[in-house]
């Protein structure tokens, strides 16, 4: 867990509301695993006053890649900045996917919704190197939301895209996509990062075809490394269950242990 | 070299910087951040005598210049904070102070009592001005009479300085200052958060789970400066200022307006080496304006 | 097109967007900006019997997300104000409110005696509220007894509505709503400003003349959230809500807690075309939302 | 009085901390007068909140300039916007300097202490083509205080400067090298803009030899435009005092009109 107060915007790609960046910060891009995240000040002002956080979407040497949408006032005024100005990030963050190891010459599935695209490229990166075949299913409400399709082709991932107005891909949600495809491919996990109403459905089509699940949950975070007790959410520990903060034993966790919210009525 | 000592009578900080309890854990989430030594001193996260869950997530909202919380007051409990945290955190030179809690009169007692059979601990902060365990931010500190009730029981049973934290949420914040004095309180830190609300214009829902939660940041900076201007001016025991202080210069308002020491909150989780940060630039302020001891600048505001 | 009216009873809006007191100046200040019909009301800057020079400079000083004054009610008093003011303003097809002011309860009661007699106001927003008249921000609306007196005393002389406008420094605003309702009080507005102090540490001065000013501006605006949702959902009269509106959103928020309209103040110093934008953002909200009449989203909070 | 939210701007200088700003606002420029300002809003969030003040440094055609000094965040702010960038200001607000129309043919003072040039400039050129002759008076603390020095002279202005510490010019108060030069010069009236102290001083000296002075007040702004009573200063009219808006009134005021305020104990 390092501070950087200094680390350079290296690179910046944009589409839309989307957009890349790829900050030189040497220490902490050293010490990051997939699924894990940093903390960015969006300005050395009053408003907006927090931090946010945003998944490791890669490392390369020195350098890390955030990949992020803009949502608000303060992923608005991050977008703004430029190569060669310089963010405090906070960084690496929370404990990432767990089970890249054991994954060795099998196949997974890795599922992102949207912004949640983010982790999942380091994921995919790493599970190569370690000799995981990924296949990558990402989501979006039209095809402008699939900014990253290109790149990961680009990069030999074997990927399958869904839009909600069938834009693009497969036509529906990137959960309807996963359980047609799931069909004919079984994979030895599924990693999914997106919206929670997303995730859960996912979750319980793991369930029911009992694969193993890992995913990456999102909360509004103030601090980012266990001091404000904001982010927790309910998760299951030994036979009951427990508020866990999400920055620290987290985002990341395996299916069974996730108490999904019930839908608001 | 400018001394930054205070001498709050009970007992003499390094310096005035205090990390506010609730904004810095049990202090060893911040250890890879910054030198604990270099502290005037922390306060804990608040403890009730049992383990706690605090309440349902969102527990945040972010307002402009401010974050609300309504955190609830999660926590270990005595016992594991006994076993657990209080042995790494009291090798440390600096002062920690306990932030005690209760659903009751007699919890505040009990917490104080057990606790006061363990070593380490240099005061207490008596919390009854948390708004976000009853409904509608019900607390003692609203009331004098309450305060001063709380009090006097715990100050029965402590051997070691008693803090008694108050809330801003009320008409006559003097008033309350003045009862805990009476009921024999060693010092009075202020202010806890403001009861405040965030609605989601989309879902129309609250934007916390518990409805309302507490406001803090530099948004509120100005009132409770007021508020410790107030008080400093007219008890005779130390203040401990605090809210919205995310620099030295925030700092330096609230010691001028009165403050023995100031307390160090949101900012911790903004930049979580913010308190060193605020003691170099005391420091710093202080060699500027040729002040050997800080100790002078407190309560010197010509009005 | 969504219908913006609302009706508080006394008084049917045609839209919930009122210019608040002292942030408007007597209307005329904005002609080069705005179409005044375009509001929902205005509320002219509060007025006493006599003519006032308001407090010494300076006056105005800028904090975080906020802004503290202590400008001290300066004005033309009513005679000059209903030969000068009155017949240039009331040709404006919008609710004009006068907001009164006075040293005592008496001239309160002179000011509604007065303007009674004249033409072209729709109703008086009683000013108990403002802290930076008397020493440590003093004023009725910190007490219920003193707010019932008040209200109850302009009750008797006024013909027109009267909407009582509160202070948020007080520990239980619920109470001394109630007691403004009982007192016969037609609506109620809040909040006034918060009692605050900024410190300039090079000086070592309060940054304003007058010590203490009142906090206004998004700083405020979860806790004038709060307290508007705290009353709304308990008195039988309209609440007109505000503290910190820049945005429709703002509005909205106040709106869905419970407030019939909303009074935006400082925005109007950042934006003098502020009310308009907001009213317009009020409309795209509803039509987004497919809200017919505005009116159906007030008090929709799902707690 | 006229509203432009999206003033371009279309040239940027600097110097250390000294920034000018040219601002394509074709309804404002045609409208504006020397001593008159400007209110400008700093950027969209919520702080700092208020507009900032800024006198008219110049007009030409559809574009007005600013020059100022970084003071604190909002100027700081202001300062890194680039060309290109438009801002939201108001203007052109105040009465202006009040006699140029009287001067023609006579010699008139001009003096500015740091910043405080700021509205001179404009001055300068109107007395110039209604055919009075401008000496200008520029001090500052050190030499790097003087940044216009160059561009006034070029503009072939009569210019003397001083500075606090001798780096430049006569060593002292631009108070005091005014005063040295009255006992040469006898100009018919003379217009100031800087710290009070140093108006104060030269309201003094004004006196002492009846001649008829000019000031450019300043105070913390709430709007600008009359609606917020924040500006006043205290101002004799007719036998008595009262406290005068001095964003309507204002900002110039006749020498007789001031009261200044008593140095701090
Ligand atoms: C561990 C983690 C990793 C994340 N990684 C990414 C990423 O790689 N790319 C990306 O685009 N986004 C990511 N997010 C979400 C991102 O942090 C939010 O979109 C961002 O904080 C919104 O800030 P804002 O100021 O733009 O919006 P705001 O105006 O603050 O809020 C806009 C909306 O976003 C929600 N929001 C605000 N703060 C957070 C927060 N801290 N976490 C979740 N939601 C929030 C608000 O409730 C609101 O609905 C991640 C969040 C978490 C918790
Ligand atoms: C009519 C008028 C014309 C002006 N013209 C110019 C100009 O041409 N060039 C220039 O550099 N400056 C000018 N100023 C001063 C300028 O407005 C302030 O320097 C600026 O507002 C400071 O803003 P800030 O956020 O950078 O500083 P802040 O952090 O707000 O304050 C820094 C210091 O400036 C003072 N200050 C803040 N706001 C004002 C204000 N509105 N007026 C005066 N002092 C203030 C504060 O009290 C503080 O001491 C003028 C002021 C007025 C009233
Ligand atoms: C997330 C959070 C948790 C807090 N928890 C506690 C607590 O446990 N006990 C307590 O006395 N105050 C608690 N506080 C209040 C702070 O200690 C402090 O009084 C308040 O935040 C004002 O200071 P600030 O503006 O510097 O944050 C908490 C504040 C925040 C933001
Ligand atoms: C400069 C200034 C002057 C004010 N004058 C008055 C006044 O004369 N009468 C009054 O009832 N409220 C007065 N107020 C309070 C506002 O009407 C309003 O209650 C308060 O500012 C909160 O709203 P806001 O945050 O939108 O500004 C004044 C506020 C400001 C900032
Ligand atoms: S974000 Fe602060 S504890 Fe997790
Ligand atoms: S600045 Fe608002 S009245 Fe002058």
């Amino acid at each position: 867990m390092i501070k950087d107060p200094r680390a350079r915007i290296v690179g910046k790609e944009s589409w839309r509301d989307y957009f890349l960046m790829r900050l030189e910060s040497p220490r902490i891009a050293d010490r990051s695993r997939p699924g894990q995240f940093i903390m960015v000040r969006i300005n050395a002002h009053h408003h907006p006053l927090l931090r946010r956080p945003f998944s490791i979407h890669s490392k390369n040497g020195k350098t890390i890649e955030i990949f992020f949408q803009v949502a608000g006032l303060g992923t608005d005024l991050l977008s703004q900045k430029n190569t060669d100005e310089t963010l405090d990030i906070l960084g690496p963050l929370g404990n990432g996917f767990k089970a890249e190891a054991e994954l060795k010459g099998k196949a997974v599935a890795l599922v992102g919704g949207g912004r949640g695209i983010a982790p999942l490229y380091f994921l995919a990166q790493e599970l190569r190197s370690s000799g995981a075949a990924s296949r990558i299913f990402y989501g979006g409400k039209t095809r402008a939301d699939l900014p990253l399709r290109e790149n990961l082709e680009k990069q030999g991932f074997d990927i399958s895209c869904s839009t909600d107005d069938g834009s693009f891909g497969f036509k529906g949600f990137v959960s309807d996509l996963l359980k047609a495809e799931l069909k004919k491919f079984t994979p030895a996990r599924i990693f999914a990062c997106g919206p929670e109403p997303m995730m859960k459905k996912i979750s319980g089509t793991a369930r029911q075809k009992s694969i193993p699940a890992e995913f990456s949950l999102e909360s509004v975070m103030g601090c980012g490394f266990g001091a404000c007790w904001g982010c927790v959410k309910r998760i299951k520990r030994g036979d009951g269950e427990e508020l866990v903060k999400i920055c620290e034993e987290g985002p990341v966790f395996p299916a069974e242990e996730i108490v999904w919210e019930e839908e608001e009525g | 070299m400018t001394d930054l000592s205070v001498d709050l009578g009970f007992i003499k900080l390094k310096n005035p910087v205090i990390a506010a309890s609730g904004t810095f854990g049990y202090g060893l989430e911040f250890e890879p951040f910054i030198d604990l030594n270099l502290l005037g001193g922390f306060v804990v996260k608040g403890l009730y005598f049992s383990p706690r869950e605090g309440n349902a997530p969102p527990r945040l909202a972010e307002a402009s210049s401010g974050l609300i919380n309504a955190i609830g007051l999660p926590g270990i409990g005595v016992e594991r904070f006994s076993e657990e945290v209080l042995p790494r955190i009291r090798k440390y030179d600096t002062a920690i102070i306990v932030n005690v809690c209760g659903e009751s009169e007699e919890e505040y007692g009990s917490v104080v009592e057990f606790l006061d059979k363990k070593e380490g601990i240099s005061a207490y902060e008596l919390n009854i001005s948390c708004p976000n365990v009853k409904k509608d931010g019900l607390c003692p500190a609203l009331s004098p009479e309450a305060t001063f009730s709380a009090v006097s029981l715990v100050r029965k049973i402590s051997s070691r300085p008693l803090i008694t934290k108050l809330s801003p949420n009320v008409t006559d914040i003097l008033e309350i200052a003045l009862s805990a004095q009476e009921a024999g309180s060693d010092a009075i830190s202020l202010v806890n958060t403001f009861l405040a609300l965030a609605v989601d214009t989309e879902t129309r829902r609250p934007k916390l789970a518990n409805v309302y939660g507490g406001l803090s940041g530099p948004a509120i900076k100005p009132i409770a400066l007021r508020m410790v201007h107030q008080v400093a001016s007219r008890v005779n025991i130390p203040v401990i200022g605090m809210g919205g202080i995310l620099e030295g210069n925030d700092a330096l308002e609230f010691l001028i307006a009165g403050a023995k020491a100031v307390e160090v909150g949101t900012a911790n989780f903004v930049d979580p080496e913010a308190t060193k940060r605020i003691i170099d630039e005391l420091n710093g302020y202080c060699q500027k304006m040729g002040i050997d001891r800080i100790e002078t600048l407190i309560g010197s505001l010509r009005t």
